[in-house]
């Protein structure tokens, strides 16, 4: 068949004044993007090659090279835009579901962007962060109702406690490297909050970090076992992805190398297929058991929580959740990321986390039960004031996942399911998965925490709260920018310009 | 008694093979640092011939790594120079070229086989001065992956 | 009479090295240093550098000239030592003086050895050796006076070629008689000798094997001719002997130190007498193999022995783990090293060789227990000291036998857990 | 009513309004009874803390004739809203006297609302806390679902007395000289926008709590969200209604000490748990998790009163004053020290709370019930 008829996506400009033909770009690019000619001693560059990772125009030490976008020839059409068209074209020649990988990149409303915070002016002094004690410290669990109930309890409610109310998203190993996983493990581990496993088993070299570890219990069930179970800080039920409700997991055979055999506890080489569904939930009392199931095996001596994307029938969904004994609900929005999902799941299905947070939170309020689990918001955190907004809105913590692999040098080429991640990061060929230093990668994400959590006191700070307590659910220090009445209810918001 | 030395910490490079993404930019910043301009593109532009880069780099499959120098403690290349070519000055193998007659007892000696000898020139290609001017080398400051780290050796005095 | 806490017989690699090792540990102690050449430093491997024309005599020193003063030793240069009295802890200098030393180091190196030949006599011109700073610059003199129209030399080691290189690029040709059936006996095996004497042959060398100068005719107290054992004469006025060298251990022949061919030392490089060090080419010190003592002349032992032997005088107690012979030779371009057995009984060994006669590259290594005992390289040696590390930390190479002999063997072929612990030192985990 | 008070009455009900405040208060804690207008004293020594858009006075004791009976102080905008209410109240409760607050006419003072009192007791008998419950949940169904009118207060033997004005305004408007109490706080508003409503002006009270307030809650939204899940309903947008229920929930319905109270609204900070022993750190890390919502957050300083006791409470960092003093029986608490001496000259101790301490002071058990008039 003949290749398609497409358009690259992005033009490999190289200066010929700078570029010193040292062929670093030649080396690096895992889609043999640049190659060097003997014969005229140049460096030629194939730009239908090129995914825009921008990894061969950050090494190189001239400056030689700019990763532009490729515009495309065809005419300006408003129904027919540059993306429906290319993909349209490329299902036409491969006549398969289109992949990709990463979070919805559609321009849907973000609600994150149209909140802002408040400020204490005269009336309240500000807090200076540098000079005042400021807490986020976070526990994640079933609260009791008082302290009288507490007493009457046989065992203390187990909580996970983190010093900064953001945790590693799940993101196995196998979707992406184990440098990866070590960078994340190790980086909970120093700034005391938690990763969580993805449905890719403990890996022996991550057990170090299993005090600082959320050990993932998917439809699949790779890598579980009592012992996987026992040794983590906590179980996470995963039901569904933000990226891909509703869609299973599909890690193909070749990928599943003798050490992520191992980790998920399948024979080398097989393919590792997880469900659409988990094949003994059909429904809430199912859960209900898995929970219990899960519980009995730790002794109680875990949070178990469940993870949902956010789906139209979310408030009740988690409501249900909630009283089926889950400690913790994780909410993937639809901006959550994925190592692979069809294009048209990833882009088309969900609500967006900011609805989700606000609603689940409000119902559960009004049920009583909001102490009965926590929440912990996921799918497009992208920045501190994404943490503030989420948790003022009423989400105990956040998990991030795609904002991990950008501080771990991601530049969201949505190419993960190639495996051919120029960055080391959603890849296991060895040439690659080596360009991911845990060491670097460590450092990066705990530099990242600690800037957040630096801007997440700075904010609470300037709102007068030096607890993040007083932050968690407290909707008045936000106000909705350009939103209509029935978002800023959903939200529970008022619109910018409403005093108290 | 107390070792009298004129050192205080000695810094070797260490290579990471598992961190070696085989980009060679360690070489190249080898090149630039003892070039005439130490500027990456008036060098590789505009000087000819340039120098040579101190670094053996070895390659195969997907591993790789660069060595150079380690400016060994008791250096070997040094004990064994028949000129006094190769010197130890503050706690580094300095290589003076012009004292150099090529008999190539450095070659036999080093280790690390990181000693490449320029058999016409009778001389040693090139040889790692832990960028002395500088002060910070540069193939580690380059290098993308801190596959070439600094690793401090304490003295115990 | 003088006294000085450390005293030094000798002024070449071993006792530089020995000043080196003392000041490392002990900055103020004195030094005196003993030399019987008039020179104040010299490296003797120069001097066939020296002879071809390529450094001057200024360049054949090895250390600086601030080196003594750098150093804080005192230098006696032209003065030998001629008497050892032990149990005195003195030594004997010209015109009667004594010195007396706390610490003594013996570091007087070798002599060239001169075999009985009929018509031999001291004072005839035209007979040298080939082993000081001396001999070079009469050799050199006499070449200049009277330009020899060729030069004969006895022995085919690594003076001799040495010897002959430096004749040569004076123009002026050489003939090789040697002993034995094969250049380069010692260090290298059959087929690196053929190498180089193919090499050498093509650069105006003629060699006579098998063969020795059994008479030196003479006229006007100078040499005309040599009469070998198989009945050749060569007409010649220029006579090197290089058949090698024999520790020059005079200094302790009266003495109660312990010598057989050279002096013997422990592994701390102390005599058989207390407070009497003994370094380099004059001892008999443990090999690296078989422990056994051995004489092994060559700078890296004299270097290392010398350094270890001046820390140990200041009271450090380091050991010295044995050296095997290493060589590195380089004529007429074309560059050798050799390390250690390399030319064993094949029954006891396993023997690896490559050769690519249109580069002129050869390789060898000679294993036991999968261990390298000798290696030699020719033509390419890039990176030979990794051999050099294999040998000495006796690494095992069962794993990477067939990359042995690559031209671009490195440390890529060995396995990981080794090369780990070369390269990195210690693994870093995270 | 004319069509101002209308705007001032919706836009105060449903809109917080920060403020800042001059607090008092005086206790006496052998029940001797004082005049009313020795926390006029104090307050109005303070009058640079308010702007005259609202102060307000509880008196304890003040009402020794009626002791037993509930007496609830109404605000009516409307006079038709009185009847109503009236009917409400007699669902539940016998009406042993209902009148007419006493007021004389103040200059200043233009159109007040109509403010009445009524002393009540439960038609049938039931268990205290029962009868409890029934005072809150009346009061709420009136301040939530009746527009017009407000309940002021609604405790035993106690009363508040507020509106818009200055302090000796309201004082003379409500004639609090004629009035005689073991226990007294007033309060002193500065509401930050021009509007004022009656109902809106401190102390805020809740069956015989008073509570008057110097600050702003930044936890506020929490707070009122947390609250709810308790079935109290925010009706004022006030920080310090918040601050009452808080109280009420954790003091009565949890029944939790003061001092752990304390603990829960300005909990200790994490570091400082490292001066605690293991036991107590323990609880307080528990208290911390089960009522982080219940953390009051931003600057107060707060006293809070009831019939047997009279407490301080400062926020975490001190961001708002609050001074301390003590002669004899008698206890003070003040923004400012100034106001203390308006009430006593000598005390024999003065002193700061520290940030996020509770200072307390409990009516003398020999004494309880003792009161007696000592002017």
């Amino acid at each position: 068949m003949a290749i398609p008829k497409i358009v690259p996506d992005f033009r490999v400009i190289r200066d010929e004044n700078l570029c010193i033909n040292c062929q670093a770009c030649c080396r690096v690019c895992s889609n043999d993007t640049h190659s060097f000619d003997q014969n005229i001693a140049k460096i030629i560059s194939d730009h239908r090659k090129c995914v825009g990772c921008h990894f061969c125009e950050e090494i190189c030490s001239t400056g030689a090279l700019t990763i532009e976008k490729c515009y495309s020839q065809i005419r300006e059409n408003f129904n027919w835009n540059e993306v429906d068209f290319k993909n349209l074209m490329k299902q036409a020649h491969s006549g398969g579901i289109l992949l990709t990988g990463m979070g919805n990149d559609r321009p849907w409303i973000n609600y994150f962007d149209h909140i802002v915070l408040n400020a204490s002016q005269v009336t309240n002094p500000s807090i200076d962060p540098l000079r005042e004690p400021m807490e986020i410290k976070t526990f994640i669990g079933r609260k009791p109702d008082s302290i009288e109930q507490l007493k009457k309890e046989k065992k203390l409610p187990i909580l996970l406690e983190t010093e900064i109310p953001v945790l590693f998203s799940a993101m196995s190993y196998g979707s992406i490297s184990l440098n990866a996983c070590k960078s994340i493990a190790a980086a909970a581990w120093e700034a005391k909050t938690y990763w969580n496993t993805g449905e890719g088993g403990l890996p022996e070299s991550l057990k170090k970090f299993v005090s600082r570890t959320i050990v993932q219990v998917a439809s699949g069930r790779f890598g579980v076992d009592a012992r996987y179970l026992n040794e983590a800080s906590a179980i996470e039920i995963k039901i569904g992805q933000g990226a891909k409700p509703g869609i299973g997991g599909h890690l193909p055979g070749e990928k599943v190398t003798a050490d992520i055999s191992a980790a998920r506890k399948i024979p080398e080489g097989t393919d590792a297929i997880s469900p659409a569904p988990h094949h003994d939930i059909y429904s809430i009392e199912d859960l209900k058991q898995l929970i219990y199931a899960l519980k009995e095996t730790v002794d109680y001596k875990k949070p178990v929580g469940v993870k949902v994307a956010a789906v139209h029938n979310i408030a009740p969904i988690v409501s249900g959740i909630v009283r089926a004994g889950a400690d913790f609900v994780t909410i993937d929005g639809f901006r959550g990321g994925t190592g692979a999902a069809p294009v048209v799941i990833r882009n088309n299905v969900g609500i967006p986390i900011e609805i989700a947070i606000a609603t689940v939170d409000s119902r559960l309020r009004q049920e009583g039960i909001r102490n009965h689990a926590s929440i912990i918001a996921a799918g497009g955190i992208r920045s501190s004031a994404d943490v503030v907004k989420a948790i003022a809105l009423g989400a105990d913590a956040v998990y991030i996942g795609t904002a991990t692999l950008v501080a771990l040098g991601c530049h969201i080429c949505q190419k993960c399911y190639t495996g051919k991640c120029n960055w080391g990061i959603a890849t296991q060929d060895p040439y690659l998965t080596r360009r991911l230093n845990p060491e670097i990668g460590k450092r990066r994400l705990t530099n990242l925490l600690r800037a957040w959590a630096l801007e997440i006191k700075e904010m609470m700070g300037g709102m007068g709260i030096n607890a993040i307590e007083s932050l968690r659910g407290n909707r008045d220090q936000l106000r909705g920018i350009g939103l209509n009445d029935k978002e800023l209810a959903l939200l529970g918001i008022k619109h910018a310009g409403d005093a108290w | 008694m107390v070792k009298n030395s004129k050192r205080k910490t000695i810094n070797t490079i260490i290579a990471r093979e598992e961190f070696c993404i085989g980009c060679r930019l360690c070489e190249i910043a080898c090149i630039t640092a003892h070039s005439k301009t130490k500027n990456i593109i008036k060098a590789f532009k505009g000087e000819y011939p340039l120098p040579d880069s101190a670094i053996v780099f070895e390659e195969k499959g997907h591993i790789s790594f660069a060595l150079q120098c380690r400016h060994c403690d008791d250096a070997l290349c040094v004990e064994c120079c028949i000129t006094g070519a190769m010197t130890k000055k503050d706690g580094k193998v300095i290589y003076r070229k012009e004292l150099c007659v090529g008999c190539w007892m450095c070659v036999m000696v080093c280790s690390f086989g990181v000693i490449s000898p320029d058999i016409t020139a009778s001389k040693i290609k090139s040889k790692c001065d832990f960028c002395l001017e500088t002060g910070k080398p540069a193939c580690v400051e380059i290098c993308p992956n801190e596959a070439l780290v600094l690793k401090e050796d304490n003295e115990q005095d | 009479m003088n006294r000085t806490d450390y005293l030094i017989i000798g002024n070449s690699v071993c006792g530089v090295n020995a000043i080196e090792g003392i000041r490392e540990y002990d900055p103020k102690g004195e030094i005196l240093v003993l030399s019987d050449e008039p020179f104040e430093n010299y490296s003797r491997p120069l001097i066939s550098y020296y002879l071809g024309g390529k450094i001057s005599q200024q360049q054949t020193r090895f250390r600086d000239e601030s080196f003594y003063s750098d150093m804080k030793a005192q230098l006696l240069v032209n003065n030998p030592a001629v008497f050892l009295d032990c149990r005195n802890h003195e030594i004997k200098v010209s015109k009667g003086r004594k010195i007396r030393y706390k610490k003594l180091l013996i570091a007087t190196g070798a002599k060239p050895w001169i075999p009985a030949i009929d018509g031999f006599a001291n004072h005839l011109e035209g007979i040298f050796t080939f082993y000081s700073m001396n001999d070079a610059i009469s050799l050199a003199q006499y070449i200049q006076s009277l330009n020899p129209h060729n030069c004969v030399i006895l022995g085919a080691g690594l003076i001799g070629l040495k010897a002959a290189e430096g004749l040569l690029m004076r123009k002026i040709p050489v003939t090789i008689v040697e002993m034995a059936d094969r250049i380069l006996p010692n260090t290298m095996d059959v087929k690196g000798s053929e190498i180089f004497q193919s090499y050498l042959v093509r650069h105006n060398s003629a060699f006579m094997k098998n063969d020795t100068i059994v008479k030196i005719e003479s006229k006007d107290k100078r040499i005309k001719r040599v009469i070998l054992k198989s009945g050749k004469k060569i007409e010649t006025e220029c006579l090197i002997v290089a058949v090698g060298v024999r520790p020059n251990t005079s200094i302790v022949a009266e003495s109660s130190i312990l010598v057989k061919r050279g002096i013997i030392v422990d592994n701390k490089l102390n005599t058989s007498v207390p407070d009497i060090f003994a370094a380099g080419d004059v001892t008999e010190s443990p090999d690296f193999f078989e422990n056994k003592h051995a004489l092994i002349p060559i700078w890296p032992v004299a270097a290392k022995t010398g350094k270890i032997a001046g820390a140990n005088m200041t009271g450090q107690e380091i050991s010295y783990t044995g050296l095997y012979p290493m060589n590195s030779i380089q004529i007429f371009g074309l560059p050798a090293i050799s390390f250690g057995i390399t030319n064993p009984q094949p029954q006891n060994f396993e023997i690896l060789e490559k050769y690519q006669p249109e580069n002129n590259f050869y390789r060898k290594c000679v294993l036991r227990d999968d261990r390298i005992v000798g290696c030699i390289l020719i033509g390419n040696i890039n990176r030979a000291g990794i051999y050099n590390l294999l040998i000495r930390e006796k690494i095992s190479v069962a794993a990477f036998k067939k990359d042995l002999l690559e031209e671009s063997f490195g440390f890529l072929m060995l396995p990981k857990e080794v090369r780990k612990h070369i390269v990195v030192g210690e693994s870093m985990e995270v | 009513m004319n069509f101002k008070n209308i705007c001032q009455f919706s836009d105060d009900r449903k809109v917080r309004i920060p403020s800042g405040c001059g607090i008092a208060g005086i206790f006496n804690k052998h029940g001797e009874l004082l005049s009313g207008e020795i926390i006029v004293r104090a307050i109005d020594s303070m009058k640079d803390r308010g702007n005259g858009l609202g102060s307000g006075y509880a008196g304890y004791g003040i009402y020794q004739d009626c002791r037993n009976y509930w007496c609830f102080h109404l605000l009516y905008n409307q006079a038709t809203a009185r009847d109503q209410v009236e009917q409400y109240l007699k669902t539940y409760f016998n009406v042993k006297l209902s009148e007419q607050i006493p007021t004389r006419k103040v200059k200043s003072i233009k159109n007040p609302p109509v403010l009445w009192r009524y002393f009540l007791e439960t038609k049938e008998q039931m268990p205290s806390e029962k009868e409890e419950n029934l005072i809150v949940s009346v009061c709420m169904g009136i301040n939530h679902n009746a527009n017009d009118a407000f309940v002021i207060s609604s405790g035993k033997n106690m009363g508040i007395f507020k509106g818009v004005g200055e302090p000796s305004e309201i004082a003379d408007f409500y004639k609090l000289e004629d009035y005689k109490g073991y226990l007294w706080t007033g309060h002193n508003r500065f509401p930050t926008n021009t509007v004022g409503w009656w109902g809106g002006a401190h102390p805020f009270g809740l069956l015989d709590w008073s509570v008057v307030h110097n600050g702003e809650i930044s936890s506020y939204g929490v707070n009122r969200r947390y609250l709810e899940n308790f079935g109290y309903y925010c009706s004022l947008f006030t920080d310090t209604e918040v601050i009452t229920y808080l109280f009420d929930l954790l003091a009565r319905r949890q029944n939790l000490s003061l001092d752990t109270i304390g603990k829960i609204i300005a909990a200790p900070f994490w570091i400082q748990l490292e001066n605690y022993s293991d036991e107590e750190k323990h609880l307080l890390k528990w208290l911390r998790i089960i009522y982080g919502p219940a953390l009051v957050n931003g600057p107060f300083s707060i006293i809070v009163a009831r019939s047997n006791f009279m407490l301080g409470i400062n926020d975490r960092v001190k961001l708002r004053p609050l001074v301390a003093a003590e002669k004899g029986s008698t206890f003070f608490l003040a923004s400012e020290e100034s106001a203390i001496c308006c009430m006593e000259k000598n005390p024999d101790r003065t002193w700061t709370p520290k940030a996020g301490t509770m200072t307390v002071c409990f009516y003398e058990k020999e004494h309880y019930g003792n009161s007696k008039d000592c002017t």
